[in-house]
């Protein structure tokens, strides 16, 4: 943030200033509150730009079988650099706990790394959360050492139950999983930040930068999205957009935001006219 | 005994495959051209370590699955 | 933006890429689409310190009567570079088009320049502007060699006959000012944008840093504010935020968002599952 | 030549001051304390130009309009 | 509304209650606070048809050449009961306040009203209304003895301007006519009716039942659509359906809703649950 | 619904024409798609008159205990008449399944009617449901032959689950109980409503008439409230307004509302205008 | 003098027509068949009120439009 | 016969109460002038019905909780 800034012979009388602490899961501190899903891009190549563009630290896989048929390795590990980006594989397509906990693991034997993104799927019309399937494997993969930041509903008592099941993060949607409608219940999404010690990241739902913007400002601690950047007409220009929108929100959040009023007040004297 | 090229079922991935008896699930992997750092291998619902994929021998009737990480969100 | 990154021994195909061109009003080329008013700050080091964070370089001053009973001197040139910072003067408080038009030139001949925020307010209780003597002012200034950028209601109309008039920028208020209640009109906004050549630029109504992100998707060219910064909690943290949110909704717009729809859409393959 | 202290009455400001006759506006500033660099003169409606500070003179019944910026939005 | 009910014994301790009176216009009192334009219906039958099931006693129509090629009289008034629907004369497709005018005239030539609901539009591709050439033509059809009801911007200065030229009822716009967007600046409309004292009616945007109810909530006088209505699948249900929804919104606004609260209020009692 | 008028020798082109069939729970046919709660008001004559404006059928009750202190009975059940109410006890207040089990019994007890409706509440400072306390519960409940009106968290998962442990109508949040924030997330409820086949109850949060018309436009079968009618500042009209809504809202989700647009649609024919 | 069968050339709404010479306004309404109560004519600009359609006498180029209500919102 | 004043300690909605012994439920709400067909008792966390409130006997120690509608949402 703003450095203090002195200007000349004036005795600075100091505004409250608020201080950011940086977002730590699982005891790892990570510089961006940005998570991105490495689904859906035209090319490889796009997609490692946009990455770059919004200097991203965390992205999410997920796990499938490899296609014996081809002669060339296509899996996503050739395109990122493990060095300076966390993988986080995910159980995306799960609609049982047990075949959830299957996934998390083939994951964790996939990369160095213990973190999973905990998505047990009730429905397949619209990717909702099971979120008694979720518990169920939360409680599974955390007996197991694993750092579960899991997927949920924005439903309050579900994210408590998972953090007392040990969450390393909790991640209820904003909302439906590729359907951009952005941030439909800010109520909720607020009360689950305030109720809950661990992080609280959004996943699932933002449409544009504005959405990221606005999810944010509600307090919580990050977001993750995929269709929002991969699908943009534009992704590289889009994933730049968002990483600002994130910051965007995360300040105005820390700043304290102006009253809204149902009456014009003035920003210039209503006195000293000429008359 | 047994003759040299015996060749014993498995199913990869869902799908059947015949291959010569007495491999290990590295060899598998070489036939495959798949490169044992990028991929996971599940060994009759069994995860197999890496280390571990040299003295892992396939049998008749075994269930593999060789996955890796793939875009995803 | 992000620069095209080489990444080895792919042949790079090149996604489209959006290009911005900066903002131009009245010949002058302007880094920030950001504009700041100068009102209500606790203090003036507060205020010098925001403008730093939002790296403005446009920000509107009030003309009124000096105190005469006070030894010191109180005006605010005191406190901005006018190396670094372009003074555009206000009609605030003027209710006619003659009076906005007096304190147009008391403006002009206060400052080097002939810019103008013209401002022509119908109601005391809303301060929502008088259209028809907005545009009354507006041809007089033009005339006068003026460069008008003309404050006005979210009115189509109105804001054609602005440009026909003359003015270098039209500026559609988003709710009234110093309500912070953003921007309501989302669909008129986006209209006078893509019916106008000049810039259209946001004046009053935005609260928060997501309310300036969605006013810069609608298309437009920038965005004019004052309370939004001067009454948060910490103003230079807002401003900060303020400067990266005009920049992602700008970004955000030109990048292309993806489809709403009311149906999920998986990240992840939905084949490949191990069985 | 004319007797020392006559006063005129003038308006500045909206308020009604008596000041020595045979002024200029740049004495009237002056008098005031303000820095003619940083306000604007406005005499009987009309705006001084910085240049002509020195050579406008202060009459009996003038109304002056003294600005500056300050604060707005 | 509903009488009070006596209910025995009890001492009956009567609640406030709000009562409501008819509106009137220009010396006229209205049972209805829904007016419906006469276009775009699929068949004249089912015009009337909605008319009965909305139980309308003002509408529309616009006037136009005959075609002098038909055989068949096709004027609307052959459908509708003068003796019980008022019919209110529309300037629509007006883009002059001397067009407006000359219209104004054409239509109360052709009925016994002096009533007209005048349009100036400003642009054709958004039919928004222009603010000048409406107040011109209020003038001029004051002076000539007319009831105007002026449909005009959400722009309360004008709106006060119209109330001052004489004005019968001024129609500010939910938006654009035929969007059915609904009340886009609920705000700008309370406002609008809290300050003037001729009747406000809100007129064009209206989409379906709940705008319509949303609108009344606003406390304003009545609601004037056609599209809503006549583009619905059922025409005659959504008639039905949008009388009901402006009677709710308006015993709503009198009602006095509750407030609105970001935590939950128990309607049960939290003492004397058995342990 | 209106029906079909004849108006003289025109050969009559029928509209199609929707028709509604009467919500049925558990066998029981309702005229009514309204329930409103008994808590909170004023009075009970205000109460009762509410229900008379309101014409429901059925109201919630709680359990508490008796107050032995009072000389006199103070119980609800004094002032409806059970012959023309039904009386729907609730277990509000019961954080955990065996405890609203036991409050079934009692309400069951009671009255002579096993309908109960059914809350687990997970939070006191949200009222927030406990989707697996409720579903739990509602196993119960069912297997011992209740009727279970199940609120419910605004979750498809935990909706179609309630559904298969045989409730006869799930009852998802439009918000928080009390809190007069309106349907937050309307499309939740819509799929919600696409795929059970019991009737789903809108239950919580409704805040104004205008919330219970959008509610049902929604497609839901009915809505149960409280609040809103009783912390009215005028309850009887209020009911009143939320009765007209709702019906409202349900002819308007029949009818098929008009497509929104943002480009305006003329209402008037844009030819045949004199020259 | 004038022949009997002469034919005037007239405007009504936006098209010429021809059309004998010496008829009035009614007896024009009567030619195209409209219901003098259900329509309104407007005569080189000036509205006719419908008592007078009968005294008023159509003339060449005379300039009509003649209009009725129909459908609009 | 039985001595006259035996008192037996029971718990009534959370209230401790001495009564007199060999009551019937039925007897205890005639005492504390409850309607039994407003009321529903619960004996020892088992509801009873009303038709069993004349034969169920009150014992010390015996738990009651003693209910009814309440307004509620």
């Amino acid at each position: 943030m703003a450095t203090t800034i002195s200007h000349g012979g004036h005795g600075v009388q100091q505004a409250p200033r608020v201080e950011d602490v940086p977002l730590v899961i699982a005891g790892r501190t990570l510089r961006s509150r940005l998570i991105l899903g490495t689904g859906k891009y035209s090319s490889n190549d796009v997609m490692v730009r946009a990455f770059k563009a919004a200097d991203v630290e965390v992205v999410t896989v997920a796990v499938r079988r490899v296609n014996l048929d081809r002669t060339q390795e296509e899996g996503i590990l050739y395109h990122l650099d493990p060095e300076r980006i966390l993988l986080l594989p995910n159980t995306a397509g799960c609609y049982t706990a047990d075949e959830a906990v299957r996934f998390a693991r083939l994951g964790r034997a996939a990369c160095s790394s213990d973190w999973v993104k905990l998505e047990v799927i009730g429905d397949q019309r619209t990717l909702l959360p099971d979120v008694a399937g979720t518990l169920e494997a939360a409680k599974t993969l955390v007996a197991e050492g694993f750092k579960v930041l899991a997927y949920t509903n924005d439903d309050l008592i579900t994210a408590l139950r998972l953090e007392d099941a040990g969450c390393a993060a909790v991640m209820p949607l904003a909302s439906m999983i590729g359907s951009g409608l952005g941030l439909v219940n800010p109520y909720t999404i607020r009360e689950i930040k305030r109720r809950l010690t661990v992080p609280v990241l959004v996943d699932a739902g933002v449409g544009t930068a504005s959405d990221a913007c606005i999810t944010m400002e509600q307090g919580v601690d990050g977001v993750l999205m995929n269709t929002a950047v991969a699908e943009a007409e534009d992704p590289v220009t889009m994933a730049r957009a968002m990483k600002l929108a994130i910051e965007a929100g995360r300040l105005a959040y820390l700043a304290g935001r102006m009253p809204r009023r149902e009456v014009a007040v003035p920003s210039s004297p209503t006195s000293g006219m000429p008359s | 005994m047994s003759t040299t090229s015996d060749k014993i079922r498995i199913i990869i991935n869902g799908d059947e495959r015949d291959i010569d008896a007495g491999k290990t699930v590295a060899d598998l992997l070489t036939e495959l051209n798949l490169n044992p750092r990028l991929v996971v291998v599940e060994h009759n619902r069994e995860i197999l370590d890496r280390s571990s994929l040299d003295a892992a021998r396939v049998a008749a009737g075994d269930v593999f699955e060789v996955v890796h990480f793939v875009g995803g969100g």
